[in-house]
């Protein structure tokens, strides 16, 4: 009993409570639980849990990034066009890493650099980048010439596809240097406290710069998966990424005052945005009352957290 | 006095109201007059669009509206600032939801392209000799969006009319209007349906009819087994019909961007420089297009 | 020979002259003292020579090196370090990683867990420091953070430590840890630049001492013997003050504070005490001695678990800070940076926030009266400052501490003035002041609950004085029978007691 | 030359940036300083400006508000459907202003006193927010039956039209209420430091359902305002503005972490959102460009303000 109690209390509370819920879902929607529609689930957060990754790194130093759907949108432009132009697929790739790791270096710049409002600066980026990916494209999709970059994403491994083991790879990855690394610790040392940690000789000017550029690079592979899911460059994609990656975050407990994040809590941030999603199409719910239904769930997602921790006695 | 006239248009990202504004500016070229183009998403964007027109000193905009009836306003408000209104692709309607038929406009029913839709999927399911009974069909559906709705209506009537069962028609709502958002919510759909093995999908738009071809890519249904028509027939439907092998993506029935940007403009400016007012009402047809013959269907239209 | 030493250095802020000018030298291995009035300019003087802000004009030399920072880890390659005087822990991690933060021992990036755990523990140990490494900093009390951030200091092997305050929220026993350590440094051959308002601990320490007055040099001894308290108070503040506790007896009254059966999720066990009109009621205890935890709960700060509190016969609703102020008991809380001061917002405001109520009508200010409330309180505990108007964050901590004070001295109706720690960080001119504005306050009819950790000041100045010890109180001591031993032994901890804390 | 360097850089400094700015754009765009065309940015930037003055209260109380957008859909939508319903445009009114002070004071329950974090509850309310618009009126616009409505904004005094002086009037109401009473200075000192203001007697809880209350009630006058410029409820109005909004704030120098906020920032912040917008169509600057303006815009805007208040050596 208490052994119970503590483990629905303890660090890793979302995700028992995740873990119920998620039985529940699959006893009582059908279709659910099939491994068709688990891997089509899977693959329909592959954006989203990707740019996660490193969202949660920005919000756990105290920043915020709004620029992150315009930068997978402008490099999943930046892959198709490159090869198209080059011949070469990996010239591709590495061009849209490229623009992606760029844009957000230049982010990073202005607003640890120059210090400038994060909210202002992405909201800014987020606006010019837009505006450059529908400016190089004339606002058209743009098509693949070599089929083989569709592979990518219709390729699998073990029955999984790639783009799913793509976005494990980097939860693990992400989740090691978090807690494992002097990265990680400083993340979360100037989200904590940015005037003690600057105090402390960390370089919290450089730290914000790289967070933001990798936060642009890991943009950079999730727009290169997405175009080739979709078999074109597309600048329309990935609006109101944003929100969704913060939302799942947050749910995932990533504090927006900075200095607190987990990975396993981020995961499920993501997992249950998904299944909202999808369980929803899988009762046919209308539309509309699709909207009120998110709405409730993200609500009492944060709620049953909240009840959990305070049961738990922690200090907001 | 040199003419000026908006060309104001609700979604200026969209490869379509480009393409109307590309052609508007042919014509104002060949003529010598200025077109003004200010894309204006909501409600608010517009009034404030043609305040802005009548601060410039345009004599005459037109206008495809984010919302139809938004009609009384738009009217009044062109009134105000003295302006010559003309509505393209959308047609105003007043507040019991009449068109507004004193205002001149060109377009296109969303029901009719709807149809022309339904229309193409039932004749390539006859000819493919499936049974109705064994197909399903994605409703790729963007219910906030009344165009939406009404082309999509318009095309399942079609299909409820030659057979096809009503409840092998399944809602996939995507909750955005780009390709992934469509992607999700049809694969959702094709994994509920597992057992179903031939399928059509329609949707708003090429985007979102692409969304559902993918998807079907994606759980592995063959090409063959598909049809999918969208509607626009812009790039992102050329580059289906590009690929070296056919995928799902059937059909696209193209709406000419030329007629609606060229002519409206045209027209605009002659009502202005020399009082010849347009007919109220000219309406314009979609046409399919194929993979095997889409070059042709765009040269006809004008397009290229 | 001078090890380190400051030449001509100046600093100013808008408004402020920081430091004007201010060069003296301190010799290898001797402890270096640096008193002056709040905003004198001590605490600038550890940041410029910590890199974190640099000085407008004028140099530092560490043995006979001119010494060129850009920031503060050019400054810790230097060998010096800094513990500033708010405390700079991040909350979120832990000791150990506090600790180490700047430096993680790594391999390829990835930390040495191990290593950064065993090395604190190990060196918590050497030391005396009872804290566990793994523990994270949010769940320690101050003085528990305060001797984390101590321990960092040691650590690190430096050639300059400079501590600003570093005693302000220890009591004695931590106090003499930290002695301890000093000393050790000391023979080690460290250089220690020593802030400090309380003399016994200059004297207690020191070998040398520096004291500055606005901005300026004041006078500096190369060596403290020979000097006296009274030289180094009128340095400090240009004038004498004889006795600084000026305490004189009043008549008291009736009971006006009564607290029946308290506890809380930190007290478990109930308290009970009633002081009446008149009367100064000091609280004196170690740290975690559950004091402050007991007035949080007297006012409404924290959750009571039972227990009834009344003010003049009427009970005073639990849980509710605002109910607690309605009823006439106000309190002026121990952790100034986090409980006290409005940041981004001025002088004058933080000193209105409660009062203006009963001078705002229908919600609307009276900015008049808000001037010169704060004109009224900047004189009086001469806060140092340009303007009313300048936002509390820059001014300097003991500063801060006296606009708080301000805050509810200017209280109006109170019946009940609780104060946690009230001159913390206080210089002496201010403090007599501040004792004197408590006795008027006591004459006319204010039932005052005063906590503190200096034991001097508690029996300097109250009436009465109740001891606690790990969540109790161990005893209860008119003003006639105090006795600093007595109040010492019923202060620590027994040995064989379980308590509860 | 001092004094010039003194108003340049005091606290009215952006005020100062902007009213250079407006003279240069003045001269150099034609048809922009006229009479008509004055009106109609003021017009243009109504709903913006009247929920830029209640979110100005929430940003500084450390509050964070997404939900304003849908709130002012459906007032709007309200307004118009009991105006049909009864026949009466009063009732119809009343009831906006009642839905969405409902809504704002929901929030602020759920907020303040079941702690969940803001940014996740009014993402939520802003989507069950929109959802019940679009149920309501099955996703169409409503139209207005009696015309008297479109009076509301398009009735004159002195010439200006009646929403441009409810924007002036809530300007001057608001700016004074930050400035000159308890309300605001609680705002600011709650923003500050919540546990000091709470310790200091400040009804931490209360206030800031209050502020989540009044910002929904004024959203409600928004949405009249523009159900009436539109002449019909529109359930999909409106959407994005809570982005704009909040950067209209925090250009006007509103800090996301609390404390600070000024009107006459914030109606700075505004009015530079406008005129961008204003300007970039008077110049007929191509739809994709302007994306990249008005990022750009942004962006100078905070960088001109930062060097300016750097320049005075405020702390950050
Ligand atoms: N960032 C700042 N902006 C403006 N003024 C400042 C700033 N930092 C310090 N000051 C001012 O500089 C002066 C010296 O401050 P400092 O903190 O050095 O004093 P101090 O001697 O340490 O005082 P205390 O004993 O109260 O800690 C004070 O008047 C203070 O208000
Ligand atoms: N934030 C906190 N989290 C957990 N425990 C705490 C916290 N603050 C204080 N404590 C613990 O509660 C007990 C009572 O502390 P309290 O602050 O009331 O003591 P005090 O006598 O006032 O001493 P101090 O000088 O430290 O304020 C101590 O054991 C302390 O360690
Ligand atoms: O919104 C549609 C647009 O996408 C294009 O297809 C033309 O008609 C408009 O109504
Ligand atoms: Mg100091
Ligand atoms: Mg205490």
């Amino acid at each position: 009993m208490n052994s119970l109690k503590k483990i629905l209390l303890g660090e890793q509370g979302l995700v028992v409570i995740f873990a119920a819920a998620f039985v529940i879902v699959s006893l009582f929607v059908p279709n659910f639980l099939t491994e068709r529609n688990m891997l089509g689930l899977l693959q329909s957060v592959v954006t989203i849990g990707i740019v996660a990754c490193t969202m949660m790194f920005c919000l756990a130093s105290r920043d915020f990034d709004l620029s992150v759907g315009s930068i997978v949108a402008f490099s999943g432009m930046a892959a198709v066009m490159v090869s198209n132009a080059t011949g070469s697929i990996p010239v591709g790739l590495v061009a849209a890493l490229l623009c992606g790791a760029i844009v957000g270096f230049v982010n990073g710049i202005v607003i640890a650099r120059f210090r400038i409002n994060a909210l202002i600066t992405t909201l800014a980026t987020m606006q010019i980048v837009r505006g450059l990916a529908l400016i190089a494209s004339d606002g058209r999709a743009v098509g693949i010439n070599d089929p083989a970059f569709y592979q990518l994403a219709l390729s699998r491994f073990l029955t999984v596809p790639t783009p799913i083991w793509i976005m494990l790879i980097l939860f693990i990855f992400f989740g090691f240097v978090l807690n494992r690394t002097v990265f990680g610790k400083n993340t979360l040392a100037i989200g904590g406290n940015p005037e003690a940690s600057r105090l402390a000789g960390v370089n919290v000017v450089n730290m914000r710069i790289w967070i933001f550029a990798l936060q642009g690079l890991v943009c950079g592979i999730a727009g290169i998966l997405l175009a080739s899911r979709i078999t074109s460059g597309q600048p329309n994609a990935a609006t109101g990424l944003e929100l969704s990656v913060i939302s799942a975050c947050v749910l995932g407990g990533v504090s927006l005052s900075g200095g607190r994040a987990a990975m396993s809590g981020v995961i499920v941030g993501v997992l249950i945005m998904g299944i909202a999603e999808n369980v929803m199409n899988l009762l046919n719910i209308q539309a509309f009352y699709q909207y009120v239904v998110r709405g409730l769930i993200l609500l009492i997602a944060v709620l049953l957290d909240n009840l959990r921790s305070s049961a738990a006695g922690r200090r907001g | 006095a040199d003419v000026k006239i908006g060309f104001i248009v609700k979604q200026p990202e969209e490869p379509w109201f480009q393409d109307e504004w590309k052609f508007a500016d042919q014509a104002a070229k060949e003529r010598g007059f200025t077109v003004v183009k200010i894309g204006a998403e909501d409600g608010e964007k517009v009034q404030s669009a043609i305040d802005n027109l009548g601060a410039q000193g345009a004599q005459g905009f037109i206008i495809c509206t984010p919302d139809v009836k938004l009609g009384p306003g738009i009217v009044a408000k062109a009134e105000a600032n003295q302006l010559k209104l003309m509505t393209v692709d959308d047609r105003l309607v007043s507040a019991d939801g009449k068109p507004l038929e004193d205002v001149p406009h060109m377009g296109i029913s969303a029901t009719k392209i709807g149809e022309t839709v339904g229309q193409a999927i039932v004749d390539e399911i006859e000819k493919r000799g499936w049974d109705m009974k064994n197909v399903g069909a994605i409703r790729v559906s963007y219910d906030q969006l009344p165009t939406a709705v009404d082309r999509v209506e318009g095309a399942i009537s079609v299909l409820k009319s030659a057979g096809f069962p009503a409840e092998n028609i399944y809602d996939a709502p995507q909750a955005k209007t780009d390709t992934e958002a469509a992607l999700n919510a049809a694969t959702t759909v094709l994994n509920k349906h597992a057992d179903v093995k031939y399928w059509v999908a329609f949707g708003l738009n090429d985007e979102a009819v692409l969304g559902a071809v993918r998807a079907s890519e994606s759980v592995g249904i063959p090409a063959a087994n598909v049809i999918g028509v969208g509607i626009g027939g812009a790039e992102s439907a050329i580059n289906e019909f590009k690929k070296p092998s056919a995928t799902g993506f059937f059909g696209t029935v193209i709406i000419s961007p030329k007629r609606h940007g060229y002519e409206t403009a045209l027209n605009m400016y002659d009502w202005i420089a020399n009082g010849k007012e347009p007919e109220k009402l000219t309406l314009t047809s979609g046409s399919l297009a194929l993979r095997g013959n889409y070059e042709q269907v765009r040269k006809e239209l004008g397009i290229e | 020979m001078a090890f380190l030493e400051f030449k001509h250095i100046s600093k100013g802020y808008p408004g402020v002259q920081a430091l004007s000018g201010v060069s003296f030298t301190v010799e290898k291995g001797a402890v270096h003292g640096l008193m002056g009035e709040n905003g004198a300019g001590k605490s600038t003087l550890i940041r410029v020579l910590s890199g974190d802000q640099a000085a407008d004009a004028g140099s530092i030399l560490i043995a006979g090196e001119e010494q060129k920072y850009a920031s503060v880890r050019d400054a810790f390659h230097a060998g010096v370090i800094v513990i500033h005087q708010e405390l700079q822990l991040v909350p979120e991690l832990t000791v150990a990683e506090n600790l180490w933060l700047g430096r993680f021992p790594a391999k390829g990036g990835v930390i040495l867990s191990k290593t950064l755990i065993e090395t604190v523990r190990t060196k918590l140990e050497e030391i005396g420091i009872d804290v566990d490494p793994s523990a994270k900093v949010a769940s320690l009390s101050i003085g528990a953070r305060q001797m984390v951030e101590i321990a960092k200091a040691v650590m690190l092997e430096a050639r300059v430590i400079a501590l600003d305050e570093p005693t302000s929220s220890l009591s004695s026993r931590e106090s003499e840890i930290l002695f301890s350590l000093i000393d050790r440094l000391k023979a080690r051959g460290t250089v220690i630049l020593y802030v400090s308002h309380r003399l016994d601990e200059i004297f207690r320490l020191c070998d040398s001492l520096t004291v500055l007055r606005d901005g300026r040099l004041a006078a500096h001894h190369p060596q403290i013997a020979g000097t006296t308290r009274e030289q180094i108070i009128s340095e400090m503040v240009g004038r004498e003050i004889s006795d600084i506790w000026g305490w004189r007896g009043r008549p008291l009254g009736d009971i006006r504070l009564e607290v029946k059966d308290l506890s809380g999720p930190r007290l478990r066990n109930p308290i009970s005490f009633a002081v009446r009109q008149g009367e100064i009621l000091g609280f004196f205890g170690l740290i975690g001695a559950g004091r402050s935890e007991m007035a949080r709960l007297l006012y409404g700060a924290d959750q009571r678990h039972q227990g009834q509190v009344t003010i003049d016969g009427a009970a005073v609703s639990p849980n509710d800070p605002k109910a607690a102020i309605d009823a006439g008991m106000v309190l002026c809380p121990e952790d100034r940076k986090s409980d006290g001061i409005v940041q981004g917002r001025s002088i004058e405001e933080n000193i209105a926030i409660s009062s203006r109520r009963h001078f705002s009508p229908f919600g609307i200010l009276n900015l008049k009266k808000e001037a010169a409330l704060a004109d009224e309180f900047i004189s009086r505990l001469r806060v140092r400052t340009p303007s009313r108007k300048q936002d509390i964050i820059n001014l300097s901590g003991g500063n801060q501490q006296k606009v708080i004070l301000g805050r509810w001295l200017s209280e109006q109706d109170i019946k009940v003035l609780v104060i946690d720690e009230p001159t913390r960080g206080i210089d002496v001119g201010a403090k007599s002041e501040i004792y004197e504005i408590l006795y008027e306050l006591a004459a006319g009819g204010m039932a005052i609950v005063v906590i503190s950790s200096e034991l001097p000041e508690v029996m300097g100045i109250s009436d009465r004085i109740m001891v606690m010890c790990q969540g109790r109180v161990a005893t209860d001591v008119a003003r006639p029978d105090f006795d600093e031993r007595g109040i010492l032994t019923a202060a620590l901890p027994d040995k064989n007691a379980a308590g509860t804390i």
